[in-house]
């Protein structure tokens, strides 16, 4: 029992993939490595902090001073091949722990050239993933053992996309690109959190990475690039103001943002720039949203950039009739 | 034992008047004025250096709007500020040496001289940020220049255009649905140099880099001149000679750090190719 | 219990040079005026001091604050979002800006740096008091943003979060650049007294390790902090202005920001620590009464630290977008500065080996540090390593391993030197009884708040997180209960201190056998410092002292050089 | 930075500190100064390919020493005020070159002409 427990101080059980006393599970193939490298580490440094604190234990025990008077046994004020011989060992082990942290992190870094490529967008607060197909999901599905590349920016300030299963983390920065991949070795589903803090809801920013087996992903795929048709056109629609930006803009709650709110918006007479009016109809949203510039909501910026060309019909007319439920 | 101790003689003995009363030697309090004065230096070169760092990453990246952005800078009066400050950086280096000596009247006139030339030198600044200022060649969020080629209004975040001025599928506020990111892994650099005609996108940075820069230099051309302000008035007191001088020097040391700085800024901004 | 009982009143008052009735620098000029236009380093020490001690109580006020919410993973009646955001960025703010760059050197380096040197006070006292009114202005700006927004973006102030955040980023940051300057001027003036003030039987390599230290944080001081004053001045134009040099939106470039960010931080842990490693380099051979083993390594690594702690700033940066070629050369010299700090202990350890050691307050500090900053710097080998600082960057490990070096390593030494110090300052002797108690206390209280957070940020809990999951709570609530008795600790430790002033046992000129210079005139030492030119020795020669039971504190011994200390 | 008034008796004080510049050196430093910038002026009026940035930091290199040596004494002083000095320019130099080769080797990533109008 109790060995077992001092192993799993000591890492061992870090090695191990149901994850251990320190490491949680090892989901990637990255995982595997970064965790051989950690153990070293901490074998390093367990071994050194042993010594030292063994050490120090020691000399205060053997020469504690009994009385006021008591004087230090003569020994030598320095000894240049010790210092030498202490200062080079660690030099050694440092460099050890360099190169194989290293060489690990190139590889964590290049891709393999026939990775499956995911656009992931953060944005306060949330993750966006666009996959080859152009459907947008807000968890990231990959298919097991299949190298997964990311290509990330961010829609406002920095995120830090963070998988600590497959000891997978990159910041998310705006105006650039930014690469990462991993094999998943796992089926099953993992958090991701957001690392790098970017305000009120950096904390809530989590999704998940859903590993599928052979196959799974593509049915997966498939379907949930149906939604349209799967869904009812209120689900369908709720899902696209979530998924496509909307939601950075208009809360459904009530209270402005950006823009308006989309609350008991459906039906109702809008107030627009220069005091008139409009009634908010099919056609007033269907406008709103393709030409946002044509009539604009009193006291709001024009900044609504226009949807022309990226939504299509049918996903115009499901996020009315989300509008619609909105009462 | 006590006599191993140079510091012996300034614990007992009398002190001379203007001597601290923890320094033992006027040697010993000078050096330690200019050595002082010279880890300030050090401190004001590495302040500027951060901006010197921020033009040379922005230099080195975008080397397009720093080609096309410093034509809108006037050579001419660029230069005659360095010529300016270069005299004034002369007129103080020899104020120093009257101090040295004792000339008490020509120390004078010369500081007058180089606060002088300093006021001329802002004077002139001042001509040149009126000029960017009316033609809204300001730093970012203010730079409202009318280009050459309409390439749209330039990244104006306050009051964003009517129609969006960045390509929706080069740059959105949501994911580019339609299509995938296709192999953007994999895509190589790209020329840093486009040469599309017409302004260069950013053109604001230029101009973000000098401002802060030359504001930067600005603020210590108004606190040199007030040092030197004060350095007159204790000057025209008769307070400095042969024996005293170190806080002339030390302002001196100042001002002509002020004008190495700008011996920079002058090629670096106005005279790229 | 060794029989060396500094509690009890062996000598009686005014014993072994104790000036508390006569004239010290306490009681040389009466009234506040004598105090806020002081001159004296010793009066500018002790006001350092004691702002320096309240911001230590605010930002761990702020602190218990955070680990009481964190008992829970949800939402807290306590604070919501915003304000734990908050909470942590004035907590790192305070503790870093206000409380422990300025700690070491400007409280206790003020009071002893002169009476190191045999000096009657700092190259140039007008600058000190100035640079002690520019930490106040600075502070008072920096706290004043907690009435008009507080800001919540991390004490890092990443762009562009912080040029969009509504709170109020400018107070801060205009605080910090004053504090900045206030670091400068304190570090000028010690490098050019280090140089200029030294009495001539202190060559460079007779200097006590403390002044080593404190001199190689100075260089950072200079060299460093004005980087830092450069950018929170852009970033105050970004947001005044809308300049856009670090915002994306405008052309500019966030990374850059890091760069320009990381230039000073970096450096400014090891403005940290270098003061905490001279005190320890000076209590180690004190209490182990033992001349210092290997000087020279001591000094020159502490020289090594400060020049290598500016080459390796991209380590906070691994993630964040930075090449894999500066990763590269970020990680090895990362490693690099790791090996100083090796050496310094061996060489404390090695100090002990054969030592007579006296387990005072003091040397309890020191063993406590070994075990602390050990923990830290040797997690720093992991945050170094690249692979795995993927993996560990910006979780709960992170912090873990900063506490545990800035913690364990420079407020365990600061308080270790405070209470070495504290009757050379104050002319009183503590209570050696609840000394021990309250190091215990932090020692134990101070491992069970942080060495969870390592396990826990192994396991991948992201830091400055108000929700999390609730896998993690026990970690939390274990951590949250360290760190109230972390707090009962220090509490103990302050109540101590305090008592002490007004009940203390008067002190004796010498009561540990220390050989450096302030040891050899009276406690507390008056106005001028010194009644006659003290002789600079070999520092360590601790030896040369011999404990006299009639005044309860040590005195030269009588053939080995001078009479007895008069 | 220094203590007290103006001493009126000399006599008191200790040796005159600190070296005197002959008037001459100044004058002809002070004209080399302007010479150069003439000609710095004039040089970035040709194309030199692409050494123009290089010849203009090396003029303005060459005037910075002058000031430095003759203006500000450096040829006479301690040399450790110059070890300062230069141990700052080091400092800059190494955090500019650091800086540079990272923003370089990210550049091929920035997103050209990223322009989001984010919500104020
Ligand atoms: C006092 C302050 C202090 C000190 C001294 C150190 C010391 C070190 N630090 Fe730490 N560090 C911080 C304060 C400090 N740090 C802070 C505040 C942060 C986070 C800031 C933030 O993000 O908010 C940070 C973050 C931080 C990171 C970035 C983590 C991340 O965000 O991803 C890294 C990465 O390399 C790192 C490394 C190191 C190393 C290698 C040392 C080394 O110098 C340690 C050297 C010491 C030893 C090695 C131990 C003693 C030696 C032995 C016991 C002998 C055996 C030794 C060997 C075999 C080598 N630190
Ligand atoms: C010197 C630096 C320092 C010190 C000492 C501390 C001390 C403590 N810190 Fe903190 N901490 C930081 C610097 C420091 N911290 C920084 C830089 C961050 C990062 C912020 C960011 O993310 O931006 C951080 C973040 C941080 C977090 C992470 C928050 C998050 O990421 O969400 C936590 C959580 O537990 C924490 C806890 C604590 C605790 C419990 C203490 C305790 O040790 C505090 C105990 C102290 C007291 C209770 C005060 C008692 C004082 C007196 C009684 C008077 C003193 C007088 C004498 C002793 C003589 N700190
Ligand atoms: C950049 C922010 C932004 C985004 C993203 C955005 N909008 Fe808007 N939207 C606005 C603003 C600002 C207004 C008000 C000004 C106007 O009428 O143009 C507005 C107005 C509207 C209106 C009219 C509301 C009313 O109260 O009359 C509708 C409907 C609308 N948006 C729908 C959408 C939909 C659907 C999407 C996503 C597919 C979307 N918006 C994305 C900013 C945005
Ligand atoms: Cu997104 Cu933190
Ligand atoms: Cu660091």
């Amino acid at each position: 029992m109790g060995h077992e427990l001092i192993g799993r101080l000591l890492g061992w059980a870090s090695v191990q993939a149901e994850g251990g006393f320190w490491m949680p599970v090892q989901g990637s193939t990255g995982a595997v490595v970064v965790d051989r490298i950690f153990s070293l580490v901490l074998w390093v440094s367990v071994f050194f902090f042993v010594l030292i604190v063994s050490l120090m234990v020691f000399f205060v025990v053997r020469y504690r001073r009994r009385d006021a008077r008591d004087e230090a046994t003569p020994s030598p004020r320095h000894n240049t091949l010790l210092e030498v011989t202490w200062t080079a060992i660690p030099i050694v082990i440092v460099i050890v722990i360099f190169v194989w942290g290293f060489t690990a992190f190139l590889n964590l870094n290049v891709p393999p050239a026939n990775s499956y490529e995911v656009l992931v967008t953060g944005q306060k607060w949330k993750w966006l993933f666009t996959y080859p197909s152009g459907h947008v999901d807000e968890d990231l599905h990959v298919s097991v053992n299949t190298p997964v590349s990311l290509v990330m920016t961010s829609e406002d300030v920095i995120h830090g996309f963070y998988v600590p299963a497959f000891r997978l983390k990159r910041d998310v920065v705006p105006g650039r690109y930014v690469k990462l991949w991993f094999r998943a070795v796992k089926p099953g589903e993992y958090q991701i959190y957001c690392t790098q803090y970017c305000g009120t809801g950096h904390s809530d920013m989590w999704a998940k990475v859903v590993v599928h087996e052979p196959g799974g992903f593509e049915r997966w795929l498939e379907e949930a690039s149906n939604f349209l048709k799967t869904m009812s056109p209120a689900q369908a629609g709720e899902r696209l103001v979530r998924t496509r930006g909307c939601a950075q803009c208009h809360t459904v709650n009530g209270t402005a943002g950006t823009g308006p709110t989309f609350l008991s918006l459906f039906g109702h007479q809008v107030a627009l720039e220069g005091g008139r009016t409009a009634p908010a109809d099919e056609d007033y949203v269907r406008e709103s949203i393709m030409e946002p510039q044509a009539k604009i909501v009193a006291g709001f910026q024009p900044v609504m950039p226009t949807f022309k060309g990226r939504l299509t019909d049918q996903e115009v007319t499901a996020i009315i009739e989300y509008l619609k439920t909105l009462k | 034992m006590l006599a191993e101790n140079t510091r012996e003689g300034g614990m007992t003995g009398a002190h001379p008047e203007h001597l601290a009363h923890h320094f033992d030697t006027a040697e010993q309090q000078f050096e330690s004025g200019k050595l002082g004065m010279w880890i300030f230096l050090a401190t004001e070169i590495l302040l500027f250096g951060g901006l010197f760092c921020a033009y040379a990453v922005y230099r080195s990246i975008h080397p397009e709007i720093f080609v096309y952005a410093h034509r809108f800078l006037d050579k001419a009066l660029g230069a005659i500020n360095t010529a300016v400050l270069i005299c004034s950086s002369f007129t103080m280096a020899w104020a120093v040496r009257c101090a040295q000596l004792g000339r008490q009247r020509a120390l004078v006139r010369l500081l007058v001289a180089t606060i002088a030339l300093a006021a001329c030198f802002l004077g002139i600044k001042y001509i040149e940020y009126q000029h960017k200022w009316k033609e809204g060649l300001l730093w970012g969020k203010y730079f409202r220049a009318k280009l050459e080629q309409p390439a749209g209004p330039p990244t104006a975040r306050p009051t964003p255009a009517p129609t969006p001025a960045f390509n929706p599928d080069e740059r959105s506020l949501i994911p580019p649905a339609a299509e995938g990111p296709g192999g953007l892994a994999k895509r190589g650099p790209e020329p840093l140099l486009a040469a599309s005609p017409g302004p260069p996108k950013d053109v604001q940075v230029f101009f973000a880099v000098y401002f802060t820069m030359t504001g930067l230099h600005g603020i210590h051309v108004i606190a040199g001149m007030i040092v030197l302000a004060l350095m007159l008035v204790r000057a025209t007191k008769g307070e400095f000679g042969p024996t005293y001088f170190t806080p002339v020097d030390l302002a001196g040391l100042y001002w002509h750090l002020v004008d190495l700085i700008w011996i920079f800024l002058f090629p670096l901004l106005y005279l790229i190719r | 219990m060794a029989n060396i009982d500094t509690t009890t009143d062996a000598g009686g008052r005014g014993a072994g040079q104790n000036a508390l009735g006569g004239d010290n620098y306490l009681t040389h000029g009466r009234g506040l005026k004598s105090w806020l236009f002081t001159l004296d380093h010793k009066r500018i020490g002790l006001m350092y001091l004691v702002v320096i001690l309240s911001s230590f109580l605010l930002g761990g006020i702020f602190a218990m604050l955070i680990r009481t919410k964190l008992l829970s993973p949800g939402n807290s009646a306590l604070m919501d979002a915003n304000t734990y955001n908050q909470m942590f960025t004035l907590h790192g703010a305070v503790m870093i800006f206000l409380f422990i760059i300025p700690g070491i050197p400007a409280a206790l380096g003020n009071f002893v740096l002169p009476l190191l040197l045999g000096a009657k006070d700092v190259a140039f006292p007008r600058i000190n008091l100035l640079s002690f009114y520019l930490w106040v202005t600075g502070a008072l700006i920096a706290l004043g943003s907690i009435v008009t927004g507080a800001v919540d973006t991390g004490w890092t102030f990443y762009t562009p979060y912080s040029t969009t955040t509504n709170t109020n980023v400018i107070a801060m940051v205009a605080g910090v650049f004053v504090l900045g300057f206030s670091s400068i001027f304190t570090g000028l003036n010690f490098v050019v007294s280090i140089h200029k003030l030294r009495p001539q039987g202190m060559t460079w390599f007779r200097m006590p390790l403390f002044l080593w230290g404190i001199y190689g944080t100075a260089i950072l001081q200079i060299m460093a902090t004005p980087v830092l004053g450069i950018t929170l001045l852009l970033l105050i134009a970004e947001r005044a202005l809308g300049i856009g040099i670090f915002d994306p939106a405008l052309g500019g470039d966030p990374i850059l920001f890091q760069h320009f960010f990381w230039f000073y931080s970096h450096p400014a842990v090891y403005i940290m620590i270098l003061p905490a490693m001279g005190i320890i380099s000076e209590l180690v051979s004190v209490f182990s009464r033992k001349h210092i083993f290997g000087y020279t390594f001591i000094a020159y690594s502490s020289i090594a630290i400060a020049v290598l702690s500016f080459l390796v700033w991209g380590h906070h940066m691994f993630v964040s977008g930075q090449s894999l070629l500066a990763g590269m050369i970020f990680s090895f010299l990362t490693f690099m500065v790791a090996i100083p700090s090796a050496v310094k202990v061996f060489n404390w350890l090695a100090t002990m080996y054969k030592g007579s050691i006296w387990l005072a307050t003091p040397m309890l500090y020191v063993l406590s540090f070994l075990f602390l900053f050990g923990i830290g710097g040797l997690t720093g080998l992991f945050l170094g390593a690249l692979a795995v600082n993927v993996h560990l960057h910006d979780t709960y490990f992170v912090v873990a391993h900063f506490h545990y070096v800035m913690f364990g390593g420079t407020v365990i030494a600061f308080l270790g030197g405070l209470h070495y110090w504290w009757p050379k300052m104050f002319g009183r002797m503590y209570n050696e009884l609840w000394g021990r108690v309250g190091a215990l206390l932090v020692f134990v209280g101070f491992n069970t708040t942080f060495f969870t957070q390592f396990v826990m940020g192994s396991q991948g809990a992201p830091r400055r997180s108000y929700h999390y999951v609730s896998q993690f709570q026990p970690y939390h609530v274990l951590s949250t209960i360290g760190a109230y008795t972390l707090a009962i600790g220090l509490v103990i430790v302050a109540v101590n201190l305090a008592h002490s002033l007004f009940r203390g046992r008067p002190a004796p000129a010498n009561p540990w056998g220390g050989a450096t210079l302030e040891w050899q005139t009276s406690s507390p030492p008056p106005h001028d410092n010194f009644p006659t030119t003290p002789v600079a020795g070999d520092p360590y020669d601790v030896e040369a002292w011999t404990y006299d039971g009639r005044i309860g504190g040590f005195v030269k011994k009588a053939p080995a050089g001078q009479p007895a200390a008069s | 930075m220094s203590e007290g008034k103006h001493d009126a008796q000399r006599g008191v004080a200790a040796t005159p500190v600190g070296h005197v510049v002959p008037f001459k050196v100044l004058a002809a430093v002070w004209g080399t100064l302007l010479a150069f910038t003439a000609l710095t002026v004039a040089v970035a009026g040709v194309d030199l390919g692409r050494f123009n940035l290089e010849i203009a930091l090396a003029i303005a290199t060459l005037k910075a020493s002058f000031v430095l040596l003759y203006f500000m004494h450096m040829r006479y002083d301690r040399p450790m005020n110059a070890i300062v000095f230069i141990t700052a320019l080091l400092f800059f130099m190494l955090f500019v070159s650091l800086a540079l080769l990272d923003s370089h080797a990210y550049a091929p990533d920035l997103i050209p002409g990223y322009a989001p109008a984010l919500p104020q």
